[in-house]
């Protein structure tokens, strides 16, 4: 089955990256498919590789890329909610003048019209958010 | 339909809404912190009861264990599911809804 | 993927302002408009606080985005139901909100209103016929 | 004290547990999404008016603005302040209190 | 400033783990304990959960940091105040809650317990007292 | 009179930081001193500088910094929250290997005890949140 996964808010302030990894390593542990990972509002925020959190704690950052890495996960932030936000790639950096860019490994930034190809595409689309 | 709710019921509306909204027959899971609503003894069991006996209540058992709620201290008939059982849960149901 | 379908439902719940779901959600709707798919918004809880009229963000600073719920007409979203015992709750009337409304190229172009107001089972009734379902 | 609310009391338990907690006399402002609680009409415009007897209830007016409610659309007795009155309230009082 | 101590009191009103104001307020608490001033903490509505006992946060992969509110007597936090209506509502009992204490250095350092059941109507009159309230 | 001012949500997604702002406005409009503008949680969101809002909306992170060189305002972002979330300045990008920092101007690092301060400092501490 094919799933399609939102998520809403940032790490570590929400739970809702926690258990959309959680979700996504489930399905994935049960054979199902992962049409895209979509980060839309503060869920943009997953997306920074300038994260250091503290070394008792989880990195949601980093296990979010390796878990693309291994099953080749599509993970799209969203290029408005992400404007708004502050995360950029270098091509975003280029086109508005920033000096810096921050985009993590695995992650790549587009429109929100990959969210609605999800919903198509998707048997299930899940949201987790605040 | 899957119903999920990810909100304690003492601070938000969503476990409300959602029970105002599901309709009998259907599957609803609470996650993060709905798990709060699962706790017998509260002011909301008579509610939950209710809930129960129209609806299919399951609880997200790592948000209860993260969150120090035993399992005998659950309403009854609240089922626990892990990760895998919600994923089984929302393979089963055409549709999931998330009462965020 | 082209000939395939869907009925979407984007359900609103919170007001808009004190966060941005709304406007973020307005524009996820608009995006997908482009998609040819079924699509109907439903506006419930503090969602219905979403259309109130007279939306005036000078003061704060924020940006008033309420004129883009009037563009939906035009990007042909024109199911828009909203849950009686919501906005009552609230005490607000359905002249409260704002007259959105659509042109109807089956009927000659004829001005019709997009907000349907339904009662919470009627709304129910609305979900347990959608193929996806978006929350903000 | 001065307690500010910034929550719709609809979607979060806020306002309720201010009214609880705030002493008579105490001074109440409501911003953000909290001004919807100003709503005359409402299902709780009695439990407001009642609130309204022993505190002072004040409403921000920019945010009232910003979501198109008109000031005479107010429960009677909620005075309406700017951002300036905010900073009067805020200095009047010795201690604030933020319920989130 | 050195000499001056005024009454800081950390209001905790949301659950642990669903977001994360509860472990980066506690973060604050300790901080703030190096200060010197008259410190307190309340715990009402769904903060009265963070106190809950055997929290194991293992299969969600989260930090557990409930251990950390044993360390707050170390800090010489002692004053921790429990709405028992929040208790009582959401179906927890005291002996529900981790068995906080410290040892009371003024008393032959005899191990005390460090929360304190009250009513609404006390901790009203607790919040009245203090120069400066934070809320997490 | 002297306001300390606590900010816990990043820009756009709450209101937070914007109330605080038309605060901190209208108490420097009537001439009080602001001791210091701490930011908390998502809070230190409000620091980076690699935002690009829409032109037509308001520019969050521009106006606070805009607003602390005018007046001189003590802008201080969370060291701990901003190392969990992404947010960095030269010094913590080099302390944690980072190649790249975001923060922006007028915007400082340090830890909390810098809100603790603030608190004692202020003779009204304001909170603004979600």
């Amino acid at each position: 089955m094919k799933f399609g996964i939102l998520v809403n808010e940032g790490p570590y302030q929400h739970q809702a990256s926690d258990t959309a990894y959680q979700f996504v390593k489930a399905a994935l542990d049960q054979g199902h498919e992962i049409v895209r990972v979509f980060f839309y509002h503060d869920g943009v925020n997953n997306g920074t590789r300038l994260t250091t959190p503290p070394q008792d704690d989880r990195n949601i950052v980093n296990r979010w890329s390796e878990l693309a890495k291994e099953h080749e996960l599509d993970m799209v932030v969203c290029v408005a909610a992400a404007q708004r936000r502050g995360i950029v790639d270098a091509d975003e950096a280029k086109r508005h003048g920033k000096d810096a860019d921050n985009i993590a490994d695995g992650f790549r930034i587009s429109g929100l019209g990959q969210l609605i190809e999800a919903g198509i595409k998707a048997d299930r689309m899940m949201i987790f958010g605040d | 339909m899957l119903h999920t709710v990810n909100k304690s019921p003492y601070e938000k509306n969503s476990v409300d809404t959602c029970l105002r909204m599901a309709k009998p027959g259907s599957d609803v899971l609470l996650i993060e912190d709905a798990v709060y609503a699962a706790i017998a003894g509260s002011k909301l069991e008579d509610e939950m009861r209710k809930a129960g006996a129209q609806l299919k209540l399951y609880a997200l058992g790592p948000d209860l264990k993260t969150r120090g709620i035993a399992e005998d201290s659950l309403i009854d008939g609240i089922q626990v599911v892990g990760y895998d059982g919600f994923v089984e849960l929302a393979a089963k149901n055409e549709c999931v809804q998330s009462w965020l | 993927m082209a000939n395939q379908t869907k009925k979407f439902l984007y359900i609103n719940r919170r007001a808009p302002y004190g966060t941005v779901y709304a406007l973020e959600g307005l524009e996820t709707v608009l995006i997908g408009a482009a998609f040819e798919q079924d699509v109907s918004m439903a506006f419930m809880d503090d969602g219905v606080f979403q259309l109130k009229d007279h939306q005036d963000s000078g003061e704060t600073g924020m940006k008033n985005f309420s004129p883009t719920y009037r563009a939906l007409g035009d990007y042909e979203v024109t199911k828009l139901y909203v849950e009686r015992e919501s906005l009552e709750a609230r005490g607000l009337r359905p002249e409260d909100l704002m007259a959105l409304t659509y042109e109807d190229e089956d009927d000659d172009y004829k001005e019709k209103p997009s907000i349907h107001i339904v009662s919470s089972a009627e709304l129910a009734d609305i979900l347990e016929i959608q193929d996806v379902i978006f929350n903000f």
